[in-house]
């Protein structure tokens, strides 16, 4: 049971609850021990570090202080946002000179950095054995079986590398292998680390409407039946505003949070996972998805009762002619 | 010596600091060649020691100015990375770091020894490094410390061990 | 007992204006040691110099010190006067009392004051000078020549036609090096097989060059002028006195598809192989890593799984147990170059140096480098010319050329601009356009640098005749978008986000060092800089040597070159090696070390902060050769005179000469400033 | 020491060596013994009056000594230092020598006594106190068992260096040229030294003359000035040379400041490995250079 000191942010709170609760659910059955840190405040998001580099730095360094002090060693930071202020302030302490000697009198108490700090993607990758195992012990069929699905990371979960520096900038794999150990089918298509307009939400939606549409359409024509996000902003801006994008009498595509997907994959119930609250309604797509499973499960056991009846015909078979050759005329081969 | 009276901001009795300065030849003495073709004027009290690099100025040629009268002594070379021997300036850095420290701990005061790098193409800051140890010097005033270690008899019009020209004319 | 020449230079009204030189003439008189004193208006004047020599010969002077102007201006000159007239010139001082004394005081007092100190403290300087003589080297008057592309080729030519031998030296299985691969070059666009054959041929054919490919040099020992160099000669399967290069192994070889280097990857070779047609010296390789019979040999098989090249060998020049051999050679001077290889934008990168995952980490099909451009512009590539991209062989209709891919991008490790690219770029935007009329070139630039001779006319015939398009701005990523590959970039000048489909793009990526320099260069004791290129000895004045004397660097190995900067380094290297091997003996300064071998103890701590490797430790031998300890030993050829051997000497038994401890003492001594 | 002695008389019986360099109880004190015969190796011992450094009979210049066959030392940590710093300097090839460690607790400072006394912080020698090298890997035997720590001094040589890093130049000097003015220029600390190596001195040359002869302060300041140069980064603190000097200059004093100027400076500690370069004839392209202009 390794505890991890969990910093849920505003959004996880807010807009996005249904990462909190999926995350709790699918941690819980993880094995993960995750303790909200006491006190836990703002990360300071872009508006923070964009006005200045020190209120920046100190305002995510006082989660870190609060985490050390509560006795963690590792913070999980499931917002791309917050985890990218919260290791940029923990990699600009640990190289920038001066800041190391300024924080114990901003935050009130000393501060030696030794927190790590990691986002849902990573702590998913890496307890990806475990997934597997509990995926295929569990009764129910899993409906992602073989379904194709498309990994989104967008631009802060993996980049700059020298903050975050678990993945490839580039082209990340962490998120595609946990959709192998959902069982699911990963695509490979073009927008993975495309930008979806992020806090432009609101001030220029036009260009986030466009942006948006080029990452769904993209991952349509891939085959992607769902794309699985790890950010409550990049969430929002392909969910949300989905249906102000949509074309007439296009399929709607469902937009999961990562978590949400490894739940569905270790059979956990979607109002668990906050399936619910999506705009773009997922309820059609995951009860396709559960009939397929059920039908695909009992075609295979039917294959297998058939299979079962046939080699008990042959061996039937084989018996009689067994008996027929000892009393046949050349008894030679007698045993 | 002369008292030539000296605008500069004498001292009170009117002492003129005497200065030996050790400088490699392909930097330092070259970048005190263009203070001179750049006619910087600076102040007159030091005699320069050229020698190949500052990879060969030994401490003893230090110990051995001060012993002879010199009331500071400067050492200049090539900048680090800009050695004509590649590597004769980071051995004397090291070699002079340590002489720096010792000296001071026995008591010779360090201002009295200037430590420079200086560029075939910084005139300007040799003739800084001179007013700079010249002023410095002058406020410490003659060196009289080291002088009053030897005795009358030390001999010093000719300095033991100099082989001493014996002239016929 | 020193009669020493004391000679006092007005310098006009330089050092007169504010120096009393008949002050300094009359002081320095009755000082210990002078024989001789005189001042004179020009000292390096005819007449000053005359004045010079005819003191000496009429008081048979031991030492002349010249009040004057810096040694760096004059010293030179006078002791040239003082050789003539018989005095050693090594007993030649000068004091500097114009630049460091009468051009920076105003006050005559203390000015001719210190012009005294200075003279006063160099005469004390000279009684101490030896008679020195130059030193002589022997020199082996046969160059090697490491790396035989055109600037190793040309290099080789220019010594041999000097009339002395060169070893040249090939990795590969030929000489031509990269420009052997490229189609047409600039700015003139001629062919380059067709400059580049004849140059291998003479090359091969010139009675003074011994040329051995497929090999690499092994150790190299000894100094300037006695350098002894091991080769290895890689085991080459072929006979090279039996075969004739007729070709049938090739042809009977069942291993035809392994890819061949010299097509960049997009043609194919056998296992026996010779790389190009024109191949310099044309025999083939036996590629061991690929044969099927060697493969079955490391399997242990019992029988030989193949053998069919030497069934199809008329001349039985096929021996599959051929082992590496060594030749040692003796050698004067030593020409390094070992040219470039292009940057790749895989994921396994060198240390230090990044991937391109923006452009998909070379795993897009049809995105190709300049080098396999050339492959499929050249008439004896893989395409025969025509322009097909190698996916599916298709025509490409829209072709994007990206420049700077690597090469000024610190992020990725490669700081330096690459030189060449704008030129190739352009050359490749034209001979896409003569061979695809209707194609469409367009080519992301940040700056075109064209500054050679022709150059920039050429890269504007590219756009303005030939219709390339050339967009100011970078490209941020490229991924296979179905049968298109997908180019995104921004132009900088319309300011707008640009998407192209194109069928094919070729990236212009930076120009690297060969692997195994740093090894190479470790082996001649050169250095290498931060990206590996080969350091010279100065930028701007000594651009073809290093600092290892008798080490000369020619082309890419030393900074991104074209072919014109690599041809001109390689004949100032010849001239270099041509003047050093112009006498029989080499004469150096002899401001050198020497050690005193009754003091010297054997600590070498001389031989740590040696900067040259000068110094060596040797045995010394009681009378009756029983060896009995070891001193140092600096060896006169190498060593460049520094002295910080001898301050970081404990018992100060090696002495610099020209500034020896006696010198510097005896100056110190004249500083003596007691009253 | 039983053991020292088993040790001992086993490499002299199979002739590993030709004699054993320890030390033998004497009348006053602890005294060096060269055994050769296998019967005398009863007279080894080794205690805390055992303070001599042996490693100066291995010095090249007493070919008296390595005229009487391959060497057998016994050695404390301090010791087996200086027998690396000989090997770095290539006065001595490792298999030259066969060295005998013994794990050290520390050593008297007036070692003259009939029996060995145990430690306390008014007898023990001073630079004992925090000696990184109690137990030298440098060796072919290390013998005995562990030591404790040796008390710390009264007053540690540390302690007294930064007293007088604390006193004002003009006071420094002082005391300086003061304790200088006592040379009499016997070199004793020269010629105990285990690293004073020179086949002729510096100090003895005269063609120049860098160091004045006469024992006059100022040439003896230049002498103390250039023996300090010498050692920095190679003294091994063994303290002989101010034991044996007659006038009782404290020269322990100037080879922890030196000591401490390499160790600040770059990092350098002297240690029993031969490996680790000296720092004077290395460098590194960012050392300090705050002292130049």
């Amino acid at each position: 049971m390794t505890d991890v000191a969990y910093y849920p942010g505003c959004s996880l709170h807010g807009t996005s609850r249904e990462f909190d609760e999926s995350l709790r659910a699918v941690a819980a059955e993880l094995g993960i021990g995750l303790t909200e840190i006491a006190d836990w405040s703002c990360c300071g998001a872009s508006s923070g570090h964009t006005t200045d580099h020190l209120l920046g730095v100190a305002l995510p360094a006082r989660n870190l202080a609060l985490a050390e002090a509560q006795g963690f060693d590792t913070v999980l930071a499931p917002c791309a946002a917050c985890y990218n202020r919260l290791s940029a302030a923990r990699l600009a302490i640990a190289t920038e000179d001066g800041l190391a000697e300024q924080m114990p009198d901003i935050l009130g108490h000393p501060f030696a950095n030794s927190v790590d700090v990691h986002n849902a993607v990573e702590l998913l990758r890496d307890a990806s054995v475990t997934i597997e195992e509990k995926v295929a012990a569990t009764l129910a069929p899993n409906p992602l079986e073989g379904v194709k699905l498309a990994a989104y990371y967008g631009c802060l979960l993996v980049r700059p590398f020298e903050v975050c520096g678990y993945d490839d900038p580039e082209q990340p794999t962490s998120m595609d292998e946990v959709i192998d150990a959902c069982g699911a089918d990963d695509v490979d298509w073009d927008m993975k680390v495309e930008c979806c307009g992020g806090a432009f939400s609101v001030s220029r939606t036009a260009s986030v409407l466009r942006l948006g549409r080029a990452i769904i359409d993209n991952a349509r024509s891939h085959g992607a039946e769902a794309i699985i996000v790890a950010c409550p902003l990049c969430h929002s801006n392909l969910d949300l505003r989905q249906k102000a994008m949509a074309q007439r009498g296009e399929e709607p595509m469902p937009i999961l949070f990562v978590t949400q997907m490894v739940g569905l994959a270790l059979g956990l119930a979607p109002v668990d996972l906050g399936l619910g609250r999506h705009f773009v309604d997922t309820e059609p797509l995951i009860a396709r998805l559960v009939q397929q499973a059920a039908k695909r499960v009992a075609a295979e056991k039917l294959a297998k009762e058939e299979a079962a009846a046939k080699a008990a015909a042959r061996a039937e078979k084989q018996k009689v002619g067994v008996a027929a050759g000892t009393s046949g005329a050349e008894g030679g081969e007698a045993q | 010596m002369s008292d030539a009276v000296d605008t500069s901001g004498a001292a009170a009795d009117g002492f003129e600091p005497r200065i030996t300065a050790f400088v490699c030849n392909w930097c330092t003495y070259t970048g005190a060649d263009l203070a001179g073709t750049s006619r910087l004027h600076m102040a007159s009290n030091v005699r320069i020691i050229r020698l190949p690099c500052t990879g060969r100025i030994d401490p003893l040629f230090i110990v051995k100015s001060f012993e002879r009268g010199a009331d500071g002594v400067i050492v200049s070379g090539c900048h680090p990375a800009d050695c004509h021997y590649t590597s004769g300036n980071y051995h004397a850095r090291r070699r002079f770091a340590v002489f720096h420290d010792l000296m001071e701990f026995v008591g010779v005061d360090p201002r009295r020894m200037t430590f420079s790098w200086v560029s075939a193409s910084e005139g300007a800051k040799w003739r800084d490094v001179v007013d700079e140890a010249v002023a410095n010097v002058r406020a410490l005033g003659p060196f009289e410390a080291y002088r009053a270690l030897a005795p009358e008899d030390a001999g010093v019009a000719a300095p033991a061990g100099a082989r001493v020209e014996a002239e016929a004319s | 007992m020193s009669r020493i020449g004391v000679f006092i230079c007005h310098c006009g009204e330089n050092i007169g204006r504010t120096v009393d030189c008949e002050a300094v003439t009359e002081a320095l008189k009755d000082h210990p040691g002078v024989a001789f004193t005189e001042d004179y208006k020009y000292m390096c004047s005819d007449p000053g110099q005359q004045l010079v020599k005819k003191a000496i010969e009429d008081n048979d002077l031991t030492g002349v010190v010249v009040a004057a102007c810096s040694p760096h201006m004059h010293e030179k000159t006078f002791r040239r006067a003082c050789d003539q007239a018989g005095l050693n010139k090594y007993m030649c001082e000068m004091a500097n009392i114009r630049e460091h004394c009468s051009w920076i005081h105003e006050d005559r007092g203390e000015a001719t004051e210190k012009a005294v100190d200075i003279t006063r403290t160099i005469v004390e300087k000279v009684k101490h000078n030896q008679p020195l003589e130059s030193i002589h080297i022997p020199v082996t008057k046969r160059a090697l020549v490491i790396g035989g592309g055109i600037a190793g080729i040309q290099a080789a030519l220019d010594i041999a036609d000097g009339g002395h031998e060169v070893v040249l030296v090939e990795k590969e299985a030929s000489i031509g090096g990269h420009m052997s691969q490229l189609s047409e070059t600039f700015p003139t666009l001629d062919c380059s097989q067709c400059i580049l054959t004849p140059r291998m041929v003479e090359a091969y054919q010139h009675p003074n060059i011994k040329l051995h490919t497929w090999s690499e040099v092994e150790k190299v020992d000894g100094y300037i002028g006695n350098f002894t160099v091991k080769i290895r000669k890689k085991a080459r399967s072929v006979n090279e006195d039996l075969c004739n290069g007729c070709g049938d192994c090739q042809e009977a070889c069942p291993a035809k598809r392994i890819p061949s280097e010299f097509e960049a990857g997009l043609g194919n070779r056998t296992a026996i192989y010779v790389p190009f047609p024109q191949a310099v010296p044309n025999i083939p390789v036996l590629d061991r890593q690929n044969c099927t019979l060697f493969k079955g040999r490391r399997k242990g098989l019992a029988k030989d799984a193949c053998g069919k090249c030497k069934e199809a060998c008329l001349k039985d020049a096929i021996d599959y147990d051929a082992e590496d051999t060594f030749i040692e050679e003796e050698i004067g001077a030593i020409v390094v170059a070992t040219g470039f290889q292009l940057y790749s934008i895989g994921r396994e990168q060198p240390e230090g140096l990044k991937g391109y995952g923006e452009y998909g980490y070379g795993e897009v099909p049809d995105v190709i480098d300049g080098l396999q451009f050339e492959r499929l512009a050249s008439a004896s590539g893989p395409t025969a010319g025509a322009i097909l991209r190698p996916s599916d062989g298709k025509e490409p209709k829209t072709v994007v050329f990206v420049h700077c891919v690597g090469s000024r991008d610190s992020e990725k490790g490669i700081s330096y601009c690459s030189k060449i690219c704008c030129m190739y770029n352009a050359k490749h935007a034209m001979l896409y356009k003569h061979k695809v009329h209707d194609g469409r070139a367009v080519a992301f630039y940040m700056d075109i640098r064209a500054a050679g001779k022709g150059y920039d006319e050429f890269s504007r015939r590219a756009i303005e005749e030939d219709g390339a398009e050339y967009i100011r701005g970078r490209v941020s990523r490229i991924f296979r978008d179905g049968d298109v590959v997908k180019v995104w970039g921004y132009d900088t000048l319309s300011q707008e986000q640009v998407v192209i489909d194109a069928d094919m793009v070729v990236l212009a990526t930076a120009m690297r060092p060969q692997d195994g320099v740093r090894e190479l260069a470790q082996k001649l004791s050169v250095s290498t800089d931060e990206h590996g290129f080969i350091n010279e000895a100065h930028p701007k004045l000594r651009p073809v040597e290093t600092n290892t004397a008798g080490v000369f660097v020619a082309g890419a190995c030393q900074a991104p070159r074209d072919i014109p900067d690599a041809v001109a380094m390689a004949s100032a290297t010849g001239a270099k090696v041509l003047s050093l091997f112009s006498a029989d003996e080499l004469e150096r300064e002899p401001a050198v070390a020497i050690v005193n071998e009754n003091t010297c103890i054997g600590c070498m701590n001389c031989a740590k902060v040696c900067a040259y490797g000068a110094i060596e430790q040797r045995e010394i031998c009681t009378v009756d050769g029983h060896v009995c300890g070891h001193v140092a030993y600096v060896n006169p050829g190498v060593c460049q005179g520094c002295g910080t051997c001898q301050a970081v000497c404990l018992s100060k038994s090696v002495e610099l000469q020209t500034f020896t401890d006696e010198q510097i003492f005896s100056e110190i001594n004249a500083l003596c400033y007691w009253e | 020491m039983s053991e020292v002695r088993e040790v001992a008389r086993k490499l002299l019986t199979d002739g590993t060596v030709r004699v054993i360099v320890g030390w033998e109880d004497a009348r006053r004190g602890a005294r060096p013994v060269f055994v050769t015969d296998p019967a005398d190796t009863e007279r080894l011992i080794f205690d805390t009056r055992c303070v001599h450094n042996l490693v100066t009979y291995l010095n090249p210049r007493r070919d008296n000594v390595a005229e009487l066959g391959k060497i057998g030392l016994v050695v404390k940590g301090c010791d087996a230092k200086a027998v690396a710093g000989l090997l770095r300097e290539a006065q001595l090839t490792r298999d030259d020598v066969v060295l005998i460690g013994v794990r050290c607790g520390g050593v008297l400072e007036e070692a003259e006594l009939p029996k060995a006394a145990s430690l306390s912080p008014e007898n023990v020698a001073p630079r004992c106190y925090g000696c990184d090298n109690r137990e030298p890997e440098l060796v072919d035997h290390l013998l005995g068992e562990s030591q404790p720590e040796p008390p710390r001094p009264v007053m540690t040589i540390d302690e007294r260096v930064a007293a007088l890093d604390a006193q004002p130049l003009e006071e420094r000097w002082a005391f300086w040229t003061e304790q200088f003015s006592k040379c009499v220029r016997c070199y004793a600390c020269r010629q105990v030294c285990p690293l004073c190596v020179c086949e002729r001195c510096v100090a003895e040359k005269s063609r120049p003359q860098w160091i004045e002869a006469p024992p006059h302060p100022r040439g003896n300041l230049s002498w103390n000035i250039t023996r300090a140069l010498h050692l920095a980064g190679r003294c091994v603190d063994c303290g002989e040379c101010e034991r044996f000097c007659p006038v009782g200059i404290p020269l322990s004093l100037v080879n922890r400041k030196l000591q401490h100027i390499v160790a600040e400076r770059y990092g350098y500690t002297v240690s029993d490995d031969p490996e680790s370069p000296a720092p004077i004839g290395d460098y590194r392209l960012d050392d300090k250079q705050e002292f130049i202009k």
